[in-house]
């Protein structure tokens, strides 16, 4: 088990090198230049040239990465070019409520797609199969930026029983319980946004799952020593198919943080998404390498852990 | 059982299957209903997608005009007919994707094939730059991408293509290497079958039907993206009209709350596109899955 | 089949073909594993003879008839095939030797590609060789071949899943010996099939050597087939050759422990006479911790000591009975 | 003697897209107490079917559409599924499968997947259900059964998973245990193995067995009485030595010449001409006709009754008594 692990952490170093690599390339490769919005008809050419200097942006690719990674892996992400902010403290105040939000949309994909999966698998071709197949389906054709403005239109707007944006009540500056209860209601619209498709995909991959699980020979065994239903779906086949679904594990985290970008821009959340476009738009590529780069170790991460759960729950890899 | 279906090819097999499942011949009329709109957009309404129209006094533009007869669905912020965008905007919706989806077929097929193949070390760099890409979430890559390269309909297509070729190269891969270990491999080496031959006679053949239902997965996927980065202003630009893009006023409080005839249909398009196209991809899946 | 005995000359020649799989990773941290599938076996297969290779699971009889072919390079060792040794070839010799030298598969379902129609199935050895031959001429061979096998032309433009297991593995048999080949291992090849079929295919078999003087390394877990088939036989426990003698000589004087104990373990077929069975004890070890010694010291119910310690040598008798036991 | 299992005219019929077709038809016979009846046949006979019929786990298109299934004195078929559930199946009847990789629960221990069959039908504290476990894997020859408890299918060989499903078979110790090709998937020597256990255990549980086979050399060596099926039909039955020694139906005849035997046998095996028809594809009149060495008019059009000759059942117009032939 033990070995099992280091043999995935070794594997990931390549990634984690390609990573780096790609988010630099991705900057490197882009026109224009962030010091172009600062150029000041009035100043000379020798100061720009010193400002970049200063920069750093005239070294040759290699210095820039060299010297760029040793400082991300001394936990320095950085300034901003404007304003020369710390980027690790600018993505610090936004990382948690970003992690709010996609938790929550964890949380909620495999606490509702789950069960959702199971119920169509064992009534299967029945019309509550048919029904939350069609509902899946939905799920995972719906833009989620079209699904944002629906559920604003609908309960900000016709109904008037959430708030359309933001994190917290600006007016009322809660404290203490009640300000958690203030952000729990500004997540419950943005983290249903941002999971649906979640929810949808997890449900259509325990349901097939769950089908090819009660075809097996071990639940016909199950039936053979006349165990009661509950017991063969629950202990023999649920069980079962609930392993290949923690691969889901992995794959939801960049698929959330994908959809973080879009549903925090919708709702005004001030997470990394909404900073990202921010950044983007501002042309703070520091900022935007930094993002790339958090995202994807988290990813990594995230797939790291979900392999050894998965280990956890198959005694056939444990062992 | 099997000698009940006498006569008949995989693919003949598939198509019955295929036929049977209502799901699938509804997501195949929705599909081809928007191909045809996309390729005779200008027969089908007599406007030009760009046109702007003046209101009664002949001045001002006519800007956010509630459904009428003139107008089937209204005019947008600068008086332009919303129906004939949204048939416009299935042009470049349906070109972006299939573009992009060829794109990444073709490059994530042959990747694929390489490295099941051959495996080894060419295997484990290709895998090992696979995981690279698929580590960074799409969005990320996506808007990193076009908007490094200035947005345009072809940086689009490129940026989708080079984000979803992943998907594609691990799915082949991973056939392949099942494929491989098949009998009738070792029968044709043992034939004297030379290894292009082995993989153009034996290996794509086989690898062909997984392929097809990727792309259109695939395919529902890149209109989502596409209509993702456009809404986010980072896809395809004003003035050429597109599903995502025509969304982006929508963002404006009074055009969500009060003008529904703006964003209501570039949506429900999107999203009538995307279902059928699922629905055509599950068919194709059930069909050929040799389980049934 | 086993009444034309012939010594004749020797067609193919291995020499201590051993091949072994690394498993695991190749790692550093884990250390691989090594199974060593075919252990340093020599024996040889006379021309126009017919020799059973009989085994349990982890004997590595398939994995010898792949090396054999060379459809699996060997870890060591020297395959000698009319005289010349075929495991240095390269590409293009290897190519022009795959013509003398056909594999007929297990698994008539998995041995045939599913996309192909039964005529291009038949037709792929042809092209590959045949490139004199006009499509026409080409085709008319492959529909000789299916009625050869006992099959019809009709059947070309189908596909293998409308063919019953049989009916496959007929196809697969015309496939295989379309090229005229000298040498054809015939891998479990009735093994999926149906009694009453199994016999058709055994008996097809057998005609096609007799017609066009082949030579078979007949391959298979059943006993009773490998007796009704074979001149000579080969029996195999975890790698290694236990037992290699005439059929008749090994089936009526076995003489090594473990071809006793396999032939005490079957069925007589007989429900009068079955209290005879003999019941070996314990398991095949696995071969990825195979014992030092004899492989079969295990189970073995006269073991002694040094069977446990030390690997006994093939010995050959005068009769070409050869055994690999200490205490024989 | 006493009928534990009676089944009488067993009828079951699968809905596909292609249409309804009928697995097997007129199934009838009986299961003596602590006797062994063979179901032997080859693919598509309806041997399986008729075991899974009885245990009601038929696939979701099968159902039984005509017949009786009464075990000791309990008419199956008319009993509620929940009390078919709770009290029958594992209870009073269990069933052991071919391929025990797969049968077992990849994620359960051994222990566990035992003890269940005891927790859903029995009032038993954890501490008794787990001693029982372990005495009933020691029954069926597991060694350090304490151990074994905690283990996970995949740690244990075939032969030994095949008698961990065998324990769970019989650890509620029913009156019938139906064992559905429970060596087919194993080595000879195993195989040998576990047919002795399964004699043994039948004596010490009192438990009668159903075996379902397609060897007849097992058949030889484990039944009492064997039944012969073939298309859906039963062809021939009777008590073992009868059968074997005086086959009636000729098919049985077939199939006990196709086999080759151990004593050597030379030249064309005796064949079955054709192939087995599959569900769809069984001719009308006798549904062996088509390859029958015996075949007359009647047999094409007319299906026949079945005929008392001696002491075996047969499914045969040359049987028939009403016709007085001259010659047999």
């Amino acid at each position: 088990m033990a070995r099992y692990i280091l043999k995935r952490l070794i594997q990931s170093i390549p990634v984690v090198f390609g990573i780096t690599v790609l988010s630099f390339a991705i900057m490197k490769f882009a026109p224009g230049d962030p010091l172009a919005n600062f150029i000041d008809p009035t100043i000379s050419m020798e100061d720009i040239e010193a400002s970049r200097a200063a920069l750093g942006l005239n070294d040759p690719w290699y210095v820039q990465y060299a010297g760029w990674l040793s400082e991300v892996a001394r936990g320095n992400l950085g300034y901003t070019y404007a304003g020369n902010h710390s980027i690790r403290a600018l993505i610090a105040q936004r990382f948690p409520n970003t992690i709010i939000l996609t938790l929550s949309a964890f949380v909620l994909s495999f606490a509702v797609g789950v069960p959702i999966g199971v119920m169509g698998a064992i009534r299967k071709n029945t019309r509550t199969d048919y029904g939350l197949t069609v509902f899946s389906l939905v799920g995972v054709s719906i833009p989620s930026f079209f699904f944002g403005l629906l559920v604003i239109y609908l309960f900000s707007i016709l109904l008037g029983v959430f708030p359309s944006g933001g994190m917290v009540n600006m007016r009322a500056r809660y404290t203490g319980f009640a300000r958690t209860l203030d952000i729990a209601h500004h997540l419950i619209l943005p983290a249903i946004v941002l999971s649906l498709s979640n929810i949808a995909t997890v449900s259509r991959f325990t349901r097939s799952n769950m089908v090819d699980v009660l075809k097996e020979d071990y639940i016909r065994t199950a039936r053979a020593k006349g165990l009661r239903r509950k017991a063969i779906i629950y202990k023999h086949a649920f069980r079962n198919a609930l392993i290949p679904v923690i691969t889901i594990f992995g794959l939801s985290i960049p698929f959330l943080f994908s959809g973080a970008y879009i549903t925090e821009s919708i709702f005004n959340w001030p997470g990394m998404g909404s900073l990202g476009i921010q950044a983007i738009q501002d042309r703070e590529y520091g900022i935007v390498m930094a993002l790339n780069l958090i995202t994807a170790s988290l990813v990594l991460l995230g797939n790291l852990t979900a392999d050894v759960l998965y280990a956890v729950a198959d005694p056939r890899i444990r062992h | 059982m099997m000698q009940l279906f006498q006569r008949n090819s995989f693919y003949d097999l598939a198509q019955r299957r295929f036929v049977r499942n209502r799901l699938a011949i509804i997501g195949a009329v929705i599909t081809a209903v928007f191909v045809f709109i996309a390729i005779f957009a200008p027969i089908l309404t007599p406007y030009g997608p760009s046109e702007f129209f003046f209101a009664e006094d002949g001045v001002t533009y006519n800007r956010y005009a509630p459904p009428s007869s003139d107008h089937w669905l209204g005019t947008d912020s600068l008086g332009r007919d919303v129906l004939t965008r949204v048939f416009y905007g299935a042009r470049v919706t349906i070109v972006v994707a299939f573009s992009a989806v060829l794109i990444s077929t073709i490059v994530g097929t042959i990747v694929g094939l390489v490295a099941g193949f051959f495996g080894g070390i060419i295997d484990s760099i290709l895998m090992r730059i696979v995981d690279v890409v698929i580590s960074f979430p799409v969005l990320f890559l996506l808007i990193s991408i076009s908007t490094i390269l200035e947005p345009s309909l072809w940086i689009v297509v490129f940026a989708i293509g080079f984000v979803r070729w992943t998907n594609t190269a691990r799915l082949v891969r991973g056939e392949v290497l099942r494929i491989k270990q098949l009998d009738f491999i070792s029968a044709a080496r043992g034939c004297g079958s030379p290894s292009p031959k082995i993989i153009i006679r034996h290996i794509i053949p086989n690898v062909l039907a997984p392929v097809m239902v990727q792309i259109t997965i695939g395919t529902a996927q890149a209109v989502l993206m596409e209509a993702s980065l456009s809404f986010l202003g980072v896809g395809i630009q004003q003035p050429t009209p597109s599903w995502g893009n025509m969304l982006i006023d929508a963002q404006r409080s009074l055009v969500l709350r009060e003008m529904p005839w703006i964003w209501i249909p570039p949506g429900t398009v999107t999203l009538l596109l995307v279902l059928g196209i699922y629905f055509l991809g599950d068919g194709l899946r059930d069909a050929f899955d040799p389980k049934q | 089949m086993n009444h034309r005995s012939s010594t004749g000359d020797i067609l193919l020649d291995a020499r201590e073909v051993t091949k072994e799989y690394r498993l695991g990773g190749a790692f550093f941290g884990a250390r691989a594993a090594t199974l060593t599938a075919v252990n340093r076996l020599t024996f040889s297969v006379r021309r126009g003879e017919t020799l059973g290779v009989v085994g349990e699971s982890g004997c590595g009889k398939s994995t010898l008839g792949r090396v054999l072919l060379r459809l699996e390079d060997p870890t060591s060792g020297s395959v000698a095939f009319e005289g010349e040794d075929i495991v240095r070839y390269d590409h293009r010799k290897l190519r022009a030797l795959r013509k003398d030298m056909q594999f007929i598969f297990q698994d008539p379902y998995s041995s045939m590609n599913p996309k192909m129609t039964i005529r291009d199935i038949v037709l792929e050895p042809l092209d590959n060789y045949r490139k004199d031959l006009s499509v026409a001429r080409k085709e008319r061979l492959a529909g000789d071949l299916l009625e050869m096998v006992g099959l019809t032309r009709d059947m070309m433009r189908r596909y293998p899943h409308e063919f019953s297991g049989g009916q496959r593995q007929r196809v697969v048999i015309a496939r295989g010996i379309a090229l005229n080949p000298k040498f054809v291992v015939c891998d479990e090849v009735v093994s999926a099939l149906d009694v009453s079929v199994q016999a058709q295919v055994i008996n097809l078999l057998a005609d096609l050597k007799q017609r066009l003087s082949l030579t078979y390394l007949f391959i298979s877990h059943d006993l009773r087939v490998i007796r009704h088939v074979s001149d000579r036989v080969m029996v195999l426990y975890l790698g290694q050759i236990m037992e290699l003698a005439p059929a008749d000589e090994l089936y009526e004087g076995p003489l090594h422990p473990y071809t006793r104990s396999l032939l005490g373990a079957i069925s007589k077929g007989d429900p009068r006479n079955r209290q005879e069975r003999v019941i070996l004890r314990g398991e095949i070890p696995s071969p990825l911790n195979a014992p030092r010694g004899c492989p079969f010291a295990t189970r073995c119910p006269i073991a002694e000591a040094r069977c446990h310690e030390e690997k006994p040598p093939l010995v050959e008798r005068s009769d070409g009975h050869a055994v690999s036991c200490w205490l024989v | 003697m006493k009928d534990v299992l009676r089944v009488e005219n067993l009828t079951v019929e699968f809905k596909t897209e292609e249409g309804t077709f009928t697995a097997i038809e007129g199934v009838s016979f009986r299961l003596g107490e602590q006797r062994t009846l063979a179901i032997v046949g080859e693919s598509g006979s309806g041997k399986s079917v008729t075991s899974l019929a009885i245990m009601q786990l038929l696939a979701e298109n099968g159902r039984v559409t005509a017949g009786d299934i009464v075990l000791d004195g309990e008419h199956l078929l008319q009993l509620p599924p929940e009390q078919i559930q709770h009290r029958i199946l594992g209870q009073q009847i269990s069933m052991i499968f071919q391929e025990p990789m797969t049968a077992l629960n990849p994620i359960l221990t051994v222990g566990d997947q035992i003890t269940e069959v005891l927790f859903e039908h029995q009032d038993i504290s954890k501490r008794d259900a787990r001693a029982r476990a372990i005495d009933v894997l020691r029954e069926v020859g597991i060694p350090s059964p304490e151990k074994r408890i905690k283990q996970y299918p995949h740690e244990l060989s075939g032969g030994m998973r095949q008698r961990v499903m065998i324990a769970m078979g019989l650890v509620a110790q029913p009156k019938v245990m139906i064992a559905d090709e429970p060596t087919t998937a194993l080595d000879v020597t195993i195989e040998a193995q576990i047919l002795d256990l399964l004699d043994t255990l039948k004596r010490e549980f009192k438990t009668s067995i159903l075996f379902v086979t397609h060897d007849l050399n097992v058949v030889a060596d484990i039944a009492d009485d064997v039944i012969v099926m073939y298309a859906g039909e039963i062809v021939e039955r009777g008590s073992v030595l009868d059968v074997f020694e005086k086959p009636k139906h000729p098919y049985t005849r077939g199939l006990l010449e196709a086999m080759p035997t151990l004593s050597g046998t030379t030249g064309d095996l005796p064949t079955i001409p054709g192939v087995v028809p599959s569900i769809a594809t069984r001719p009308a009149g006798c549904r062996f006709h088509n390859r029958c060495a015996f075949v007359h008019d009647r047999c094409r059009s007319e299906s026949p009754a079945v005929h008392r000759v001696d002491e075996q059942d047969v499914r045969c117009h040359l049987f028939d008594p009403a016709i007085t032939r001259e010659s047999e």
